[in-house]
């Protein structure tokens, strides 16, 4: 295995805010490799975005990092590194791609921004590789599409700019999050082909937030099952899908329509994430979970190596299924 | 699906419990609050604690300064302006609430019903509006009462006038939104009739809102009074009102005799500043994080 | 026949662009739901579902065609009078995003409460409270919550409320837009139960809003997929899901994400639908995004014709039922 | 072309509250006390004079005939004669004009020059010291009069600490000559005209009315500074930017006080408007020879032709700055020229 | 390091004047023409005769209504039937614009004024100058007037600033069918002769005024020019005068003149103003106020020293206290024979059957509230203590003329001053019932008195004249339709520098004869 582009170490973060700490996310690790997606899953508010942030060093001023490491090739992404890698190294697309635009600038010149500000390009060339962006995302007519404005363009365009603008300066690591809620089916499908075939060209490692697991497993190398900021569960896409070990990623795939044959084989999952202020149980699956048990309650939660790179955070996973 | 165990607060506990933690999460607004309850209880005890009568002149004691006699000196006729002053506050908070509330409630019927009907009813009100808007809004004030003839009526009602176009667009503007919300549809399919819709679910949400507005705007209220007082068109005398004393007072800036205008003028600034600070901690309240 | 919608159609007049523009937003649909029966509505974002839900809702005056419930021509009578008429109470809606959808002012009971005293009137107010009480245990959501405002609850109960409120007058009819979509999948799956076991305890019917075909394929007995204002497929929901016809729903169906599809390089639908404004009533509305056009369909809209049992397609290149070229 | 359509609507759409505003002042200006027939027959009219005169100056017409004559006049640019001042309606407006337009305008420049970097600052730096004093600065600059500000300036500035020059106008003609008219502006013509003593002289004469007139316009422009950049920062564009690695200054600049610009410049527009009113208490203290202290001394003196003159060039005013409003915000916002 | 401009003070030979008004005409033929235009007028055109002057006392120089003095005419002869009047013309005189001066331009003049009708037309009328057709031009440089009666007031009314000699060529080529006598033009346009021409005139805000330097009717000016500002606040007038940057202020409140004069910074120049009372007017006509006992309750009642402490700061001689037993001299004004006694004051309404008292409205002018707002509140509050409730009601200036015309005010202060120092002049305005007079606010009405005052306008016999004149002040201050409370000063503040200063009975100042040292 190569070495990792951006490797994560025991991050732990709260945001501090009036009616005490949220704790946003709790050692939390992992890595992203070149030429790979990172898929990361998990309900709302299960500390995705937050991840993402923190990796991008965007978080605001209320969020105070506990403990862990990020680096990024070797460079400390704690440090003040990360303000020269934003944009240019690390990239990161947004879902709504219409609003995540300024509404009031072309398409075009607010790629060249992005060019003009990291790539030894001068003013005079940007427009010309603007255009070759916008090309490399598949927009078709780009030299047209240079002069529009982020409301001409529909959602799907959009976020292709989105991408075009994140990939203008080649970066090693592009973060998606959740890229394609509020596009359609057809839309989400050419985006995430996009997504796909980008990764591939150019050996860019990549990190697709979702709350989708099916998407997730269409076209994500290794998934990441996030749980009120914990991650439960990682694995590569095929062995995850056909093994599923922990508790909550067991009812998130049961919870998901697609997976369902009729309205009896969806199942709920019960209880919801637990309030993130105030004392939390070392398992945060805890007060949901079927297989709970009284063990489960002391000392720090186990990362559980199931084999081949299939990790699970919990005391008591789910039996291995047989016959894979 | 779990329950919260905290108990179900009433509507108006919650309010009260926001009330609370606006004015004391803010010490700004908490200290405006203070001063808003004193220049209430001062406008409604005013008059029985001014220590003069404040129509009574006296030829003896003509522009005296500050002393404990009067602490606030006396005016050219020797009346006390801390008595004038004190009497002077209901008049003036109550011709601002006056005209503010007039402005509220008219406007919010107008903009509403523009909001909500819209078509020619819409088209009419907004002209209206606009009509009132393309006048520069103090010289219609002064207009009004010019030729309804200056008493306190005849200035709340102008007041209220030039108020009207804010309330009245920015309940349009509410209402337009709301219409289109899913809420609104749900009370038609339950059965409520356009003016139900209108009054029972629409306009109770818009009202916090307008409220902020309308205690921004009782600053401004009492502004204007003191503006139309300051070119003539105030209150008539002897009706102790600030803005007519300090306007009296201002011509004697030159002359030294400064606490002739510069109490009446402090206790109209700090009105209008005890409002603007609670029209402030109001936003806040109705919106946390957009304060401005 | 429950409900019949017979070609239908909502025009929005144009602000901006050529003088008497219209924007179709639903042009010319036939629709029938039978008693119990519950219809779900696909196709992508804008092509006039919600505007169809809106028109059947009676929230909304259709510009032609006609509309039928149980009999009554409900498409003719009045807004303004509309609120008043038995029709009201017998079709409720539920909207899709449950913080817009109650009223901030208004608490559960109130907001539950609200319909029953409109439509109901004879209702005592005890009774009315019993009722809404009634209703808040269909939808499983705890007695003591009535008191709570709308801010005080999760998404999840927020959707039970919108649920209870439309139910609570016991409506023949339920249309549901896009009643999940901005729900967690957790919380989707138990509204989605919730809503099965509705249908089934209290007779009703649905028209079910999605863009999801996954989610109505679960929920309902037929499908009626949409592009650009018009119908190009209905059928069956097993029929339409396995054995789609029009191109569109196949290309639907082919974009729902599949774990087991992975890394297999899949036909997309290219581009953006065509604009809505004054479309060419002599070209098929997919026409330009088609993988399979043909020139005939820049010059003659397809007619819905008999694709299969009770499943019906609008594409020239459909010959003969069930066979799909 | 577009611009000329954004105009030519604007216009059309303004045409009924300009017609309201006619109607209203003709209403408002007959109900005005006083008797113009009277004051014209002067102080030894007898009733017959009076009536006279009435009938001379039409007054003694129904009220709709008086209209239409009125209306009439407009349409030929007659506003009238003024009573106070002699002067054709017109005339005095004309001259007064510019001199209230430069006062407003300095008074938004300086607003603007305070107002602005300040409400940038307390958006970017919220809960900061620049936060505070911008609140402060809100709360406090509306809760002054503006003719209490005025004097109190000139009490102190010119009669205690004689920094500033009498408060006599425009320029101090005993030693200056007014420039030759080309804005109206003697700030530019003096420039143009290459007097920099005049210049000098003019630019004294306009700091205390200006600020003080400022000081009423600085709490909306830096609250609305501040609410519109703190939206705009928030926004999504502008995490994006940020993800994108752009600098501050232009995530600030480009970005966000670019799209925070549309509400500002809405407000200023009103602002503006609001200005020329204020004016009216202003340029009487700092005997401004402009409209506001014209208007003022109409309407006490129920010259009803310089109301309605005066409040007609100021609904047009109010019009033609929507329109620039309107023009910049176009320019600003691409989606306001295409929606219209 | 200041925004003030290096020089503060005007140059030596340049004029500072403010003042609240100004004119809206330059020349006061115009209709509504203000009275400003007569200050105008007065600098900028000549009349043909002009008065001397005389030193008060006390040191202060006013005009000598008795001493008539050449201007334009350098001569004249009256005949002895005082009926034709002869004037001989300065030759060398010239307009502004070069035209000489002629009789032709005198007759047109004098015609134009008559024409004008409204003031000047009844102002001509004073001196019996009614019909154009008694004017006439012997030659080039003899202009002839012939009165239908003699009329003592006729060559004093020449000296006023309405016959102004107007430079008829230039004024014609502006003239117009509609307006023969281009009062248009010279509205806004200077046609004189005068000491001063006008320059600049920005109405409402300031005129300028620059020394014609080819004038002839008098001495050289020692002003080359005069520059008179509008100024609305009277604070600001006051600060401008004290700080040095203006040299002449007018029409600052009482208070103001008193603490100048007081400082001794400046001087403060009060003259008593001649033929003038300031008073409290009870209308006649409306009740209560038609019962004398009422009027002379109000006349007991009024706070006449707070009112001269406090409303007029002393700027003004008391008109009220006299001697009851001491008769009234034949002169005007004279002291009413009331003082504030509330004792009095009850007892007579109490025999007019009003003891509880009764509800009345006073009324005053908006443009003189410093003085009279003031005044109004001490009445009022005064009145309350006899049961006379009051409401004050200030009338806009431009609604006063109306109000007052209208005679609908029960009560209402006011003050009224005659150009001509001629007691039945005064009460020709003010008293008489048969003219209709707008001043006669009291809507007074006395045939008696009406005789009197007929006769003594012809009267030439000093000793019954001064009879007359004494019956008439007895008539009206028993019959008391007006309270007289003060004669007031008219008050001029000036730079020490400013020398030359002299009352005029229009109260202007005359730049023809200021200088600074
Ligand atoms: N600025 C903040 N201050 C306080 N708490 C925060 C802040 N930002 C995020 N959180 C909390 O951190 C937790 C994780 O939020 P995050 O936005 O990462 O969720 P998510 O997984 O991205 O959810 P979604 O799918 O809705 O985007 C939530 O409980 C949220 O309330
Ligand atoms: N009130 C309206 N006025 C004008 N046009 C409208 C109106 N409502 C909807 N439309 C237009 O009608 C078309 C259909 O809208 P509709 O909301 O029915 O789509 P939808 O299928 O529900 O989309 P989504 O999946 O985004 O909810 C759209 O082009 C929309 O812009
Ligand atoms: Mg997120
Ligand atoms: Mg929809």
């Amino acid at each position: 295995m190569r070495p990792p582009l951006l490797s994560v170490e025991g991050l732990t973060l709260d945001f501090k805010t009036r009616h005490g700490r949220v704790k946003a996310l709790e050692d939390v690790s992992f890595s992203v490799g070149k030429g790979e997606i990172l898929g990361i899953v998990g309900e709302s508010g299960s500390g995705k975005s937050v991840l993402s942030y923190a990796v991008m060093g965007l978080l605001d001023a209320a969020a105070d990092i506990r403990s862990g490491t990020m680096t990024y090739g070797g460079i400390d992404l704690l440090g003040s590194g990360v303000d020269s890698l934003r944009g240019r190294e690390i990239s990161m697309i947004f879902q709504s791609p219409r609003t995540a635009l300024n509404p009031i600038k072309k398409v075009g010149h607010q790629i060249e921004d992005v060019l003009v500000r990291h790539g030894p390009v001068p003013r005079r060339e940007a427009r010309a590789r603007a255009i070759e962006a916008l090309a490399h995302v598949r927009i078709p007519d780009p030299e047209r599409r240079y002069h529009a404005y982020p409301f001409e363009l529909s959602g799907g365009m959009c976020q292709r700019v989105m991408i075009a603008m994140a990939l203008a300066c080649s970066p090693g690591l592009l973060i998606a999050d959740e890229p394609t809620t509020g596009l359609d089916v057809t839309t989400q499908a050419i985006v995430m082909d996009l997504i796909r075939a980008l990764v591939d060209e150019s050996d860019m490692g990549a990190i697709v937030i979702t709350h989708d697991l099916s998407l997730a497993g269409e076209y994500c190398d290794r998934v990441m099952v996030m749980h009120a900021g914990h991650v439960v569960e990682t694995a590569p896409t095929g062995r995850l899908f056909s093994d599923l070990r922990h508790p909550y990623t067991k009812r998130l795939f049961a919870a998901t329509p697609k997976s369902a044959e009729s309205l009896e084989d969806l199942a709920a999952i019960p209880g919801n994430l637990p309030d993130l202020r105030g004392e939390l149980f070392p398992c945060r699956f805890r007060d949901r979970c079927p297989n709970h048990k009284s063990d489960c309650d002391v000392g720090p939660l186990p990362l559980l190596d199931v084999g081949a790179a299939h990790s699970v955070r919990c005391h008591h996973p789910e039996e291995a299924a047989h016959a894979a | 699906m779990t329950v919260d165990a905290a108990p179900p607060a009433s509507r108006w506990r919650r309010a009260l419990k926001d009330v609370r933690h606006a004015l004391f999460e803010n010490k700004v607004t908490l200290f405006a609050g203070v001063l808003f309850l004193l220049f209430v209880v001062i406008g409604i005890i005013g008059p029985y604690v001014a220590p003069y009568d404040p129509l009574m002149t006296d030829a003896t004691a003509s522009l005296v300064p500050p002393s404990a006699a009067h602490p606030f000196g006396t005016d050219a006729l020797g009346r006390d302006i801390l008595s004038r002053v004190l009497v002077a506050t209901g008049l003036d908070l109550g011709m601002a609430a006056g005209a503010v509330a007039l402005a509220f409630f008219v406007g919010t019927m107008l903009g509403s019903l523009a909001g909500m009907i819209g078509g020619y009813v819409d088209l009419a009100i907004e002209r209206l509006m606009d009509t009132i808007m393309a006048f520069p809004l103090f010289v219609l004030a002064m207009g009004i009462v010019a030729a309804l003839g200056n008493n306190v009526t005849n200035i709340v009602l102008a007041t209220a006038i030039i108020n009207l176009p804010f309330y009245a667009r920015f309940a349009r503007a509410e209402v337009n939104v709301r219409r289109e919300l899913a809420f609104v549809e749900a009370a038609r399919t339950g059965g409520n009739g356009r003016w139900r819709t209108l009054f029972v679910h629409i306009v109770p949400n818009i009202l916090p809102t307008m409220m902020v507005q309308a205690s921004l705007n009782l600053g401004w209220a009492i502004l204007n009074a003191a503006g139309l007082s300051f070119i003539g068109l105030g209150v008539r005398p002897p009706t102790p009102e600030w803005g007519i004393m300090v306007s009296e007072g201002a011509s004697y800036i030159f002359s030294g005799e400064w606490w002739t205008f510069v109490f009446p003028g402090a206790a109209l600034v700090t009105a209008v500043f005890c409002f603007n600070l609670i029209g402030d901690g109001l936003r806040d309240l109705a919106d946390p994080k957009g304060r401005t | 026949m429950l409900l019949e919608a017979e070609r239908i159609s909502k025009l929005y007049p144009v602000r901006h662009g050529r003088r008497g523009s219209r924007l179709h937003a639903v042009d010319g649909i036939s629709l029938a739901i039978g008693e119990g029966e519950s219809v779900g509505l696909v196709g992508e974002s804008g092509c006039g579902k919600s505007t169809l839900a809106r028109l059947v809702a009676r929230l909304t005056t259709p510009t032609g065609g006609r509309l039928a419930f149980a009999g009554t021509d409900i498409g003719a009578i009045p807004e303004h009078r509309f609120a008043r008429s038995p029709e009201r109470a017998a079709i409720q809606i539920v909207f899709q995003d449950p913080n817009e959808s109650l009223n901030p002012a208004f608490t559960v009971l109130a907001a539950v409460m609200d319909p029953i005293r409109r439509l109901l009137p004879a209702t005592s107010a005890a009774r009315a409270e019993e009722l809404a009480f009634e209703a808040l245990d269909d939808v499983g959501l705890p007695r003591a919550l009535a008191h709570r405002y709308p801010h005080q609850l999760s998404g999840g109960q927020k959707a039970r409320v919108g649920i209870a409120r439309a139910i609570v007058v016991r409506p023949k009819l339920l249309i549901l837009d896009e009643p999940t979509s901005a729900l967690d999948v957790s919380v989707q799956s138990v509204i989605l139960k919730l809503l099965g076991d509705l249908k089934d305890r209290l007779g009703m019917s649905y028209l079910f809003v999605s863009h999801d075909l996954n989610v109505v394929r679960l929920i309902c007995d037929r499908i009626v997929v949409m592009y650009l204002g018009k119908v190009v497929e209905s059928g069956p929901a097993d029929a339409v899901f396995r054995n789609p016809q029009h191109p569109y729903t196949k290309a639907l169906i082919a974009a729902i994400p599949d774990p087991a599809r992975r890394g297999e390089k899949i036909q997309r639908l290219e581009g953006t639908a065509s604009s809505p404004i004054d479309p060419d009533p002599n070209a098929c509305r997919f026409a330009g995004r088609c993988p399979v056009e043909v020139p005939l369909c820049t010059r003659k809209m397809p007619e819905l014709l008999p694709a299969g049992e009770a499943h019906l397609a609008a594409c020239h290149l459909i010959v003969t039922p069930g066979i799909a070229s | 072309m577009k611009t000329l359509l954004v105009i030519g609507r604007r216009i059309v759409s303004a045409l009924p509250s300009i017609v309201g505003v006619v109607i209203v002042t003709f209403l408002l200006a007959r109900a005005l006390p006083g008797d113009p027939a009277a004051y014209y027959a002067g102080s030894s009219a007898t009733p017959e004079s009076i009536a006279d005169i009435r009938s001379r100056l039409g007054l003694d017409k129904p009220l709709v005939f008086q209209f239409v004559d009125y209306v009439e006049k407009i349409a030929e640019g007659d506003l009238g004669t003024s009573l106070s001042s002699g002067q054709p309606v017109l005339n005095d407006l004309a001259t007064r004009l510019p001199a209230s337009m430069e006062l407003t305008t300095a008074a938004l420049i300086f607003a603007l020059a305070i107002g602005l970097p300040l409400g940038l600052l307390a958006a970017v730096k919220q809960g900061s010291l620049a936060d505070h004093l911008c609140r402060i600065i809100v709360t406090v600059g509306a809760a002054f009069p503006t003719f209490f500000v005025a004097l109190v300036l000139v009490f102190i500035f010119y009669y205690k600490l004689d920094w500033a020059p009498q408060p006599l106008g425009r320029l101090d003609e005993i030693y200056f000559s007014a420039p030759d008219p080309v804005t109206g502006f003697y700030l530019v013509d003096t420039l143009i005209a290459g007097d920099l003593e005049a210049f000098r002289g003019a630019l004294s004469q306009i700091v205390l009315p200006a600020i003080s007139l400022g000081l009423f316009a600085l709490a909306p422009i830096a609250r609305i500074t501040r609410a519109s950049m703190l939206a705009a920062l928030s926004s999504d564009f502008c995490r994006t930017a940020r993800a994108m690695g752009l600098s501050k200054p232009r995530i600030l600049i480009g970005y966000a006080l670019r799209n925070a610009m549309l509400p500002i410049v809405n407000v200023l527009g009103m602002v503006f408007s609001f200005l020329l009113g204020a004016n009216v208490l202003v340029e009487q203290v700092f005997a401004w020879p402009g409209i506001g202290a014209y208007a003022v001394n109409a309407v006490i003196a129920s010259d009803y032709a310089a109301v309605q003159g005066f409040v007609l060039v100021m609904a047009i005013l109010y019009v033609l700055l929507n329109l620039a409003v309107d023009l910049v915000a176009t320019a600003i916002d691409p989606r306001v020229r295409y929606d219209g | 390091a200041g925004l003030a401009p290096a020089s503060a003070q005007p140059p030596k030979d340049v004029l500072v004047e403010v003042g609240e008004h100004g004119p809206n005409s330059l020349d006061p033929m115009t209709p509504a023409a203000s009275e400003y235009s007569q200050m105008v007028a007065w600098q900028i055109y000549d009349r043909l005769v002009t008065h001397g002057f005389k030193t008060l006392p006390d040191g202060k120089m006013i005009y000598d209504y008795e001493n008539i003095q050449p201007e334009l005419a350098t001569s004249w002869e009256i005949s002895d039937d005082k009926k034709t009047l002869i004037f001989h013309l300065r030759e060398d005189a010239t307009f502004h614009d070069g035209t000489p001066v002629t009789a032709e331009d005198v007759k047109w003049s004098f015609d134009r004024a008559i024409a004008a009708g409204g003031f000047p037309a009844i102002q001509m009328a004073a001196g019996s100058f009614t019909d154009p057709d008694q004017f006439s031009v012997v030659d080039k440089y003899t202009f002839k007037i012939t009165l239908p009666e003699p009329n003592k007031l006729a060559l004093p009314d020449l000296a006023v600033p309405v016959p102004n000699i107007v430079n008829k060529t230039l004024a014609l080529k502006h003239a117009t069918t509609d307006d023969p006598w281009a009062l248009e033009w010279t509205r806004d346009h200077d046609a004189g002769g005068g000491p001063f021409e006008v320059t600049s005139w920005k109405a409402g805000d300031q005129i300028v005024f620059d020394r014609f330097d080819d004038w002839k009717s008098g001495d050289k000016p020692a002003l080359k020019k005069v520059v008179y500002r509008q100024i609305a606040s009277p604070g600001t007038r006051r600060a401008l005068l004290e700080k040095g940057d203006v040299d002449i202020s007018i029409g600052l409140p009482p208070k103001d003149y008193a603490e100048l004069a007081e400082g001794g910074k400046v001087n403060v120049v009060g003259t008593l103003m001649q033929n003038e009372t300031f008073h409290v007017d009870m209308n006649v006509t409306m009740a209560p106020f038609d019962n004398k006992l009422v009027r002379e309750a109000v006349a007991y009642a009024l706070p006449y020293d707070a009112i001269m402490s406090q409303a007029l700061y002393h700027r003004a001689e008391p008109l009220y206290g006299a001697d009851p037993e001491v008769p009234y001299a034949p002169k005007w004004p004279v002291a009413s024979p009331y003082n504030t006694d509330l004792d009095k004051a009850k007892a007579l309404l109490k025999e007019a059957g009003l003891e509880k008292g009764f509800k009345t409205d006073l009324y005053y002018d908006m443009s003189q509230a410093t003085v009279q707002e003031p005044m109004a509140l001490l009445i009022q509050e005064q009145l309350k203590k006899i049961g006379i409730e009051v409401t004050l009601n200030k009338v806009p200036g431009s609604d006063w003329f109306a109000k007052m015309g209208s005679k609908s005010m029960p009560m209402d202060i006011n003050y009224f001053y005659g150009w001509l120092d001629y007691p039945e002049y005064f009460f020709f305005w003010t008293y008489d019932g048969k003219n209709n007079s707008v001043f006669n606010t009291s809507n007074y009405v006395n045939p008696e008195l009406d005789d009197l005052i007929a006769k003594a306008r012809f009267e030439s016999d000093k000793t019954k004249y001064d009879a007359i004149i004494s019956k008439m002040n007895e008539i009206v201050m028993t019959d008391v339709p007006r309270a007289p409370v003060a004669h007031l000063f008219s008050d001029v503040a000036m730079q020490k520098n400013v020398k030359g200063y002299r009352y005029w009975f229009h109260t202007h100042v005359d730049y023809r004869y200021i200088s600074k040292e």
